[in-house]
């Protein structure tokens, strides 16, 4: 087991490698120079020159890559340009309101999506499965910044039940966090939501289909018992795998639900990040949330092994 | 009534992001206005409230007031820091850190004697060290300071008297000095210039009502009564006099989505912003728990590249241009009302009127006649050739304004493309890259004094390096009183017709709004923060 | 149904399912079966309707998206401006329509390159492990990046552009393909028919190009038709973080955009033009939903009654869709 | 109520039909059919007859959209008119049901012991230790050993012969009178099936439950059954005791069915005069170079085999599985050598390195005189050329979207045979003609076709390029007797007539008989026997030829009992005590 997970702990480096790569030269390929935001538009070129020259900016690009990189491999991410504190005390900071928000979106997503998939499935061509499969197409369609928008005018302004922005860590202030968090947390769960509920009702429609279930139907199982005992265990795999590919999504939603709602996450740190060109915020911060996605999908192979138990880990 | 307006020099007006530039500067209606109104019990009724809060579009990247050029550092450290002297409500330079200070008659020398007992937030006195050490270094670092004061130097006399000697007498010396717009001469400790050199500083203390508590990097600033603070014994007029502070903390949040300001706004969520976005006048003044104000945050300007080989190398198809555009489409589309704009024909804003006003270019101006422009781009040999307009979308005026722009241009047979980047990459561009656009469509602050102003610039696209601008710049800055430079300015006006560095377009204002139950007083594009309270 | 083909009559294959019972599908059925397929139709028609309405009716109505108006902005709806104006007096319905060409070819561009490069990069990983572990490594880290920052970066560095934005895209979603169509290949390559096919001697290229690439093409149709949804959208979302289509060009995520800011005053612009990009996606998606039900075995002896556009068909068509209207 | 009360089971006038996108399907038509009690009433048919419709509909577990007429009287309830919780009451208390395969049946992600406790639990056991008892006890009964110990074991840790074993707990632990077994053995390996037909068999014996057996193999029916009902085409065709039907068919079908059943011991078939043919020399198309058939005028043998092991390595750094070991066998020029074997013996394996998609770790392999290891990738190709394969599973074997004429061509278009399209198709034209297909079938698809004629076509595109060795790998096993017969028909005279080499691996041995010239016997990778197939059936030598043969069920119900007789367990397997 401990070894399997070092061994795919081992296989993330090759892509954690392209990621750095690519991040790095795109950040330093996009035209602006983070010497002249911090300096202002008044410095003259001279003074540019001279702090880029001390940022070491002005160094081959392969060399500034690997002065990089051996910084993150001793656990150094650099410091900021402008936010007066290392990048890992940044990311430090603007995870928690990411994870929160994120933990929110999926808590509501799996809520909503795993009773209704599941029972539309069960229902397959019913009235409940057509609403069901109808709504989760309109969550699918539905960008997250129009459904935002219409949130905090409906909730925010028209009905003032939530404040309209803002942030309030919920371990300092639990209602006042969840007041803060919920409505973009809807606002990022409602995508993963309507996936995960096509997921469910595919994956629990294939279970129904299985002879296990004839089996345990041929014995007198209830049909309920069925539903709920049976095939939620077998379809919780395709379940878990779509809810650590949507992570990713998460995420990247978060850029803009942050944004909207002005949440200081990692989305919105990054966003405000490329327009300062912050390189080592950005990087600091994509190294992250992709190391992130990758630990939360290996936990999530790791968890195969637990619910299913013929993927047996320890000899794949 | 004539307004010397204060603000940043002749740079454009940052925004968004890091550099959000929203000064408020120079009230519509007088120097002073006190917002007040019925009390309308919004739903902010909190019992014994002595905190404000403010929205603003992004937080300064220093607070270093001698450096920072962005106005939403003014607004925070204007009540952290205090200048040698300042104006009171007529304007006039009235002394504050000093206790008196006089001008000889030649213009040449200045003698400041300071106040007695002011104390620094981290306890230690003010002495004639500390402010020569901060005006010195100010005189470096700042950007207002450049030209003005070129050669000037502040010596201690004694313990609790500076002197400040210039090499030409001139008018702008106390204009700058009483300047508390952007990098302003705030006096701060000897020990923190020594730490911090010309680099930003970031141990902020000053001498104000205010200390700064909490910077919670990209959230917040917040700041918060300074119960030690020694104020002057004069009444309370502009920013001169007493200051007694009242509100116990001023919190600025940083929402960069103008759409969730202004809902934050409405909803009462947040009680002041310095900026809706142009089109929430007409929105808010139906709201009944907000009272809104405008005011003049500077010119829309079109300036040409001077790039060889383009169009626009040839001052005729500059001319041409100039000739076609009709700017009250261009400003109605840019600021989305007629009451947001201002059309003045010289490089300075109409509330300057008074003291920079000219009737040069004045009859020509806003001509909007497209035959003659066809005719002068057919005599400057345009044939067609593509036209680059660079601007950014991070400023919703100006990138609004080149789109109606583009469209008239074309209407006199200019082929233009519209290029619109993002800031980092649109001002790289702006700065560097001048040869690769033909057109650009930039917003500026208002300045104090004309040299601030593209054409007058040097290393800026418009800058025409002749030995009769420096000529005309060198006697305009050793004009010794405000009247000699008023004639001055009727030739740098006739030099900008006569080569046509830039089209002004308009000067756009903006909009701020605070709750109805906040007594806030504004004054000379700041609110005065130490005389706010709860109604 | 077509009359029972001979193959019915002893039809055999090892299980006994209900599925081996059922008449064997003709060939000429895919259309019938596109038919049957109520979604599937619904939203080719929606498709085909706007993009036939995005290219012929600004010519024929003699659209001007760009004609700017100052002095009437914000118009709300009238006969003049069908949509109203938005924050240029520009009429909105002309916007809408001309930006409706924008996504959807940046959608349909991107769907298309990167449906041919993932099917390329996937087909192509199969057959060599070491190509496989590098292609596989990078797509493995773009699709770690969050997609749509990626291409906010992606577009940031190659400048404002349509073609660089489709560029962007289609980096961002190649790698998904590239994946999905290796899962599947991977999967035919186990097959028999493979097999049979390398025992009778055939080399790389027959295999990739007579058997794997036909039995992808299902998958990779589909996949690339929500990866033609999912660009319309992200377009959107990247104008709205201002690194989108580039204006003043119309297009949906840039009329967003505009409408962000006027939200209150115009609610029209935000409204109307989520309306149409809801509407596409939504049919994309039923598209792509249809396909996918159309290529699963599994799926077809499920569906049920003829739908709205088999009866439709059949009014139309009488004699070639009796039967299946009968019963 | 009008069914007769003592019967356990009555089906009365079934019809269903099943609406599909395509039509309805008249899956049962009518049956009228009753399970005495104590009986064990087999149903027959080919795929698609409607026989496991017609027994799930005892359970009322029937597929959506079906609509059902007549009755089925279960203990005296109509099961198609029951209540959902009457419905429950009887599944698994009156009736219980067995499956074709039990690792399907089974659910993969629960310990077998929770799946066991559910039946109980949903027949109000609630006590945990009542039900862990009853649990046990049935584990033991049915044969697992250490029940208690396993109980928590997950199914993919059984083999599947104890998995079917688990289902038949699982279907006996309430007692009910009547159980449906549904292909109960199909899945397995016959020395298995031969131990669950003796469990069956108890079910009945030990435990008083009347049995429906539906399955299409004969020998099971004449091992097992007492009463035999035929059905085609959703319709019940002949009811008998057993030895009547056996002995007397009234039916022309049944007939025909127990006709093309393969029998062991039967000798070697004689095919009738194939209507078609198709030879290389006569052959419009010249297929160059033209081998010779003759297999004594043969330099090489076809196949040579000499101590050959094959590895199996799994991954990186696991250990490698030997799959085959140390075998030795040659095939002459125009042999047909059978392999038989239970499954896991690498009988197939073998077949695949033949095809050089296997590597051989050691020992020698030559095919068609040239040596396999260390070949470069284009001489094993050209070698394929000479070389043609079938495969068991022809729906599997065809790429659906591919025509049968594209199909049947490609191997011509792979090694660019000379003639261009036009030729090809006429020789594809000749080919479908010698495999008794029409020449309309050629713009056909494969799903089109029904399993058997695909299998035709399959042994077509074999032939295509006139090969000179031909590796058969169960091409029959998955197909219905009747055509099972057609197809054995087809190679063989083909074969005489082409005279190639023929590898032919099956599980069973009497299509193995029906075919081969020599027979190998393989067991865990090695070749245990080998020699002429009369001597190898008839006469073995080895102990497990003698236990395979032993295990088969002769299709005679009298043969059958005497041989049971002869084996006598002596002892009962089920012990129904245990489980009082």
């Amino acid at each position: 087991m401990l070894r399997f997970i070092f061994r795919r702990l081992l296989s993330l480096l090759p892509v954690l490698f392209v990621v750095s790569v690519v991040i790095f030269s795109l950040i330093h390929l996009t035209p602006g120079d983070p010497a002249r935001a911090i300096l202002g538009q008044n410095a003259t070129n001279e003074q540019v020159a001279a702090l880029r020259e001390s940022m070491g900016l002005d160094r081959p690009l392969v060399e500034q890559y690997l002065g990089w990189v051996g910084g993150v491999l001793t656990g150094d991410f650099g410091d900021s340009y402008f936010l007066r504190k290392s990048v890992t005390e940044a990311i430090g900071d603007n995870a928690v309101p990411t994870i929160q928000l994120a933990v929110i979106a999926i808590i509501v997503a799996i809520v909503l999506s795993v009773p209704f998939g599941t029972l539309a499935a069960r229902f397959r061509g019913g009235r409940l499965d057509r609403s069901v499969m109808g709504f989760t197409l309109i969550g699918m369609t539905v960008p997250s910044f129009v459904l935002a928008l219409a949130l905090m005018v409906v909730f925010g302004l028209m009905l003032r039940w939530l404040p309209i922005s803002g942030y309030v860590n919920p371990f300092e202030d639990f209602a006042g966090g969840i007041r803060t968090l919920i409505m973009p947390g809807i606002a990022l769960g409602a995508i993963t939501a309507a996936l995960i509920t096509r997921t469910t009702r595919a994956a629990v429609l294939d279970v129904l289909n299985a002879d296990y279930i004839d089996a345990a139907r041929s014995r007198g199982v209830a049909e309920g018992r069925l539903l709920f005992s049976h095939t939620l265990k077998n379809a919780s795999l395709p379940v878990l795998t779509i809810i650590g590919l949507s992570l990713g999504g998460l995420v990247t939603g978060a850029a803009v639900t942050e944004t909207i709602f002005n949440i200081p996450g990692l989305g919105q740190l990054l966003v405000t990040s490329i327009a300062r060109r912050d390189y080592p915020v950005i990087q600091g911060v994509i190294l992250f949330v992709t190391l992130i996605y990758l630990l939360t999908n290996l936990l999530i192979d790791l968890l195969y092994g637990i619910v299913d138990p013929r993927v047996r880990v320890g000899k794949a | 009534m004539p307004t010397p307006v204060t603000g940043a020099s002749g740079i454009p007006r940052r925004r968004r992001s890091l550099r959000r530039a929203s000064a408020v500067s120079a009230i519509v209606a007088s120097g002073a206005l006190v917002l007040s109104g019925c009390a309308a019990s919004g739903d902010g009724g909190d019992a014994a409230k002595d905190v404000v809060n403010v929205v603003t579009p992004a937080q300064p990247s220093t607070l270093d007031p001698q450096i920072s050029t962005e106005s939403i550092m003014g607004e925070i450290t204007g009540s952290i820091y205090e200048t040698l002297v300042v104006t009171d409500e007529n304007l006039v330079p009235q002394p504050m850190l000093a206790e008196s200070f006089e001008r000889s008659d030649d213009g040449l020398e200045y003698t400041f004697v300071l106040r007695e007992g002011v104390k620094f937030h981290d306890g230690s006195d003010l002495t004639a060290t500390d402010v020569v050490d901060s005006m010195n270094r100010w005189t470096r670092v700042s950007i207002a300071a450049d030209g003005a004061f070129d050669g000037s130097e502040w010596t201690e006399v004694d313990d609790s008297t500076v002197k400040l000697t210039v090499p030409t007498a001139s008018f702008l010396h106390l204009l700058y000095l009483s300047d508390i717009g952007t990098s302003y001469p705030a006096i701060m400790p000897s020990e923190v210039i020594e730490e911090f050199g010309d680099e930003p500083v970031q141990d902020i203390v000053g001498t104000g009502p205010y200390t700064l508590k909490e910077w919670d990097a990209d959230q917040r600033i917040v700041i918060e009564k300074w119960d030690d603070y020694q104020s002057v014994d004069a009444p309370s007029s502009g920013r001169a006099g007493a200051k007694d502070a009242v509100l116990n903390e001023v919190v600025f949040s940083f929402v960069p989505d103008a759409a969730t300001r202004t809902m934050g706004m409405q909803s009462g969520q947040y009680d002041v912003t310095p900026e809706l976005p142009f089109d929430g006048l007409t929105q808010f003044q139906e709201d009944p728990n907000l009272v809104l104000g405008t005011y003049t945050i500077g010119p829309i300007n079109l300036v040409y590249s001077d790039r060889a080989g383009g169009p626009f190398e040839n001052v005729v198809n500059r001319q041409a241009v100039n000739t076609a555009l009709d700017r009250d489409p261009i400003m109605l589309a840019s600021v989305g009302s007629e009451e947001l704009y201002d059309l003045v024909h010289h490089n300075m804003t109409e509330p300057q009127q008074a003291i920079w006003d000219t009737e040069v270019g004045k009859a020509a101006f806003n001509s909007a006649d497209t035959a003659a422009a066809k005719a002068l781009l057919a005599e400057g040999g345009y044939a067609g050739e593509p036209v680059t307009l660079l601007v950014t979308r991070d400023y919703t005026e100006a990138y609004n304004a080149a789109v109606v722009v583009a469209e008239q241009l074309k209407g006199i047979g200019v082929d233009v493309k519209l290029e619109a980047l993002e800031w980092a990459s649109y001002f790289d561009k702006y700065k560097e890259g001048r040869d690769e656009w033909d057109l650009t469509i930039i917003p500026q602050g208002t300045v104090t004094d004309p040299t601030q102003t593209v054409g007058f610039l040097p290393n800026r696209a418009g800058y025409y390096d002749t030995p009769e601008l420096h000529d005309l710049l060198a006697r305009f800055r050793a004009a010794p009183t405000q009247d000699d430079a008023t004639l001055i300015f009727d030739e740098m006006q006739q030099y900008i017709e006569t080569y046509r560095p830039l089209t002004r377009l308009g000067d756009a204002h903006n909009v701020y709004a605070a709750s109805k139950d906040l007594e806030l007083p504004v004054f000379n594009s700041h609110f005065v923060w130490w005389n706010a309270s709860w109604k | 149904m077509a009359p029972t083909s001979p193959a019915t009559a002893n039809t055999a294959a090892p299980s006994t399912t209900v599925l081996a019972m059922q008449p064997a599908a003709g060939r000429d059925s895919l259309w019938r079966r596109m038919l049957g397929n109520t979604g599937l139709m619904t939203g080719l028609v929606v498709i085909v309707v706007i993009f036939v309405v995005s290219y012929v009716l600004p010519p024929l109505l003699q659209l001007d998206p760009y004609a700017v108006d100052p002095a009437n902005r914000l118009a709300p709806p009238s006969p003049e401006h069908l949509f109203g104006t938005d924050n240029f007096g520009r009429d909105l319905f002309a916007r809408i329509v001309s930006g409706a060409s924008t996504s959807l070819l940046v959608g349909f561009v991107v769907a298309l390159v990167s449906g041919v490069l993932g099917a390329i990069i996937g087909i192509a990983a199969v057959f060599n492990s070491v190509l496989d572990q590098v292609l596989m490594r990078i797509c493995d880290g773009l699709m770690a990046i969050p997609a749509i920052l990626l291409a906010v970066a992606l577009t940031a560095a190659l400048g404002p552009s349509v073609t660089n934005l489709v560029i962007a895209l289609t980096i961002v979603y190649t790698p998904g393909i590239a994946r999905l169509v290796r899962s599947r290949a991977l999967a035919v390559t186990s097959e028999t028919f493979v097999t049979a096919s390398t025992m009778q001697g055939a080399g790389m290229l027959h295999l990739m190009w007579r058997h794997i690439l036909p039995n992808t093409l299902s998958v990779l149709v589909v996949q690339s038709t929500f990866t033609f949804a999912e660009s319309v959208i992200t377009e959107a979302a990247m104008s709205f973080l201002g690194a989108g289509v580039p204006a003043p060009q119309a297009s949906w995520g840039n009329i967003l955009y505009d409408g962000k800011s006027v939200l209150m005053q115009a609610p029209q612009m935000i409204l109307i033009t989520s309306g149409f990009l809801i509407v596409t996606v939504l049919a994309l998606n039923l598209i792509g939903d249809g396909l996918r039900d159309l290529v699963d075995q599994r799926s077809r002896s499920l569906v049920g009654k003829p739908g709205v556009f088999a009866r439709m068909a059949a009014v139309v068509t009488p004699g070639r869709f009796r039967q299946e209207v009968k019963r | 109520m009008t069914g007769e009360p003592t019967a356990p089971l009555h089906f009365e006038e079934l019809t269903l039909d099943i609406d599909t996108p395509q039509g309805t399907v008249h899956a049962v038509r009518g049956v009228t059919l009753e399970l005495q009690r104590g009986e064990i009433l087999a149903i027959v048919g080919e795929s698609g007859s409607g026989k496991t419709l017609t027994a799930r509909a005892a359970l009322g577990l029937l597929p959506p959209r079906t609509r059902t007429g007549g009755r089925v009287l279960l203990g005296g309830a109509d099961v198609l008119q029951a209540a959902p919780d009457a419905l429950r009451a009887i599944r698994g208390g009156e009736a219980a049901m067995i499956f074709q395969e039990p690792s399907t049946a089974l659910n993969p992600v629960f310990p077998i012991g929770w799946q066991l406790e559910e039946g109980l639990r949903a027949h109000g056991v609630s006590e945990p230790a009542e039900r862990r008892r009853r649990t046990v006890d049935m584990l033991r009964a049915v044969g697992i050993p250490d029940p208690e110990r396993r109980l928590g074991d997950y199914p993919h840790q059984f083999s599947g012969g104890q998995k079917q074993r688990i289902v038949i707990a699982m279907a006996l632990a309430l007692r009910p009178s009547v159980i449906i077994a549904d292909e109960p053995t199909t899945a397995l390996d016959v020395t298995v099936q031969a131990e669950i037909l003796e469990l069956l068999r108890e079910c009945r014996d030990e435990f008083g439950a009347s049995i429906v057996l539906i399955t299409h193999n004969m020998g099971v029916v004449a091992d097992l059954a007492d009463r035999v009902a035929v059905m085609y085409r959703g319709e019940l065709v002949e009811l008998a005791p057993v030895d009547e039907l056996f002995r007397a068919p009234r039916e022309a079908y049944t007939r025909q069915l127990l006709a093309a059943v393969p029998r062991l011991g039967g000798g070697r078939d004689e095919p009738d005069a194939s209507p078609a043919s198709v030879s290389s020399a006569a052959s419009a198309v010249p297929v160059a170079p033209a081998p010779t058939p003759a297999p004594s005028a043969a330099t090489a043998p076809a196949v040579l085999l000499d101590g050959v092991d094959i590895e199996y390595r799994s991954g990186f750094g696991t250990k490698p599985v030997r799959a085959v070991r140390g075998v030795s066998l040659e095939i002459a020029r125009g042999e047909v050598v059978g392999l038989v074997g239970e499954s896991g013996s690498g009988k197939s394996t073998i077949g695949r390195a033949i095809g050089g998609l296997e590597t051989v770790a050691t020992g020698r392999l030559e095919v068609l005189g040239v040596e396999l290891r260390g070949q470069s990738r284009r001489r094993l190709r050209a070698l394929r050329r000479r070389i043609g394969f079938v495969f068991q599973d022809p729906a599997a074997s065809f790429n659906s979207f591919m025509t049968i004429e594209d199909c049947v061509i490609e191997p011509m278009r792979i090694h660019r045979v000379a003639g261009g399209r036009s030729t090809h198709r006429a020789r594809a034209t000749e080919l479908l003609d010698a495999v008794e297909l029409p020449g309309s079938y050629a713009s056909r698809y494969p799903f089109e076709l029904s399993g058997g004629q695909r299998q035709r076509v399959g042994l077509a595109r074999a032939l295509a390029l006139d090969p000179e060795l031909v590796i058969a790998d169960e091409p029959t096993s998955a197909l219905d007797v009747s055509v099972q017969a057609r197809v054995l028909d087809i190679f063989t005279s083909l074969q005489r007539e082409l005279g190639f080499a023929a590898l032919f691996i099956s599980h069973d041995l009497a299509v193995v008989e029906l075919l081969a010239d020599r027979v190998g016997v393989l067991q865990g990778g090695e070749l245990v026997e080998l020699g002429a197939t009369e001597q190898v059936l008839h006469a073995p030598e080895h102990p497990y030829t003698q236990q395979l043969i032993a295990a088969v069920p002769v299709p005679d119900p009298e043969v059958q009992r005497l041989r049971r007789r002869a084996e006598d367990p002596g002892h009962p397997l089920l012990d129904a005590e245990a489980i009082a």
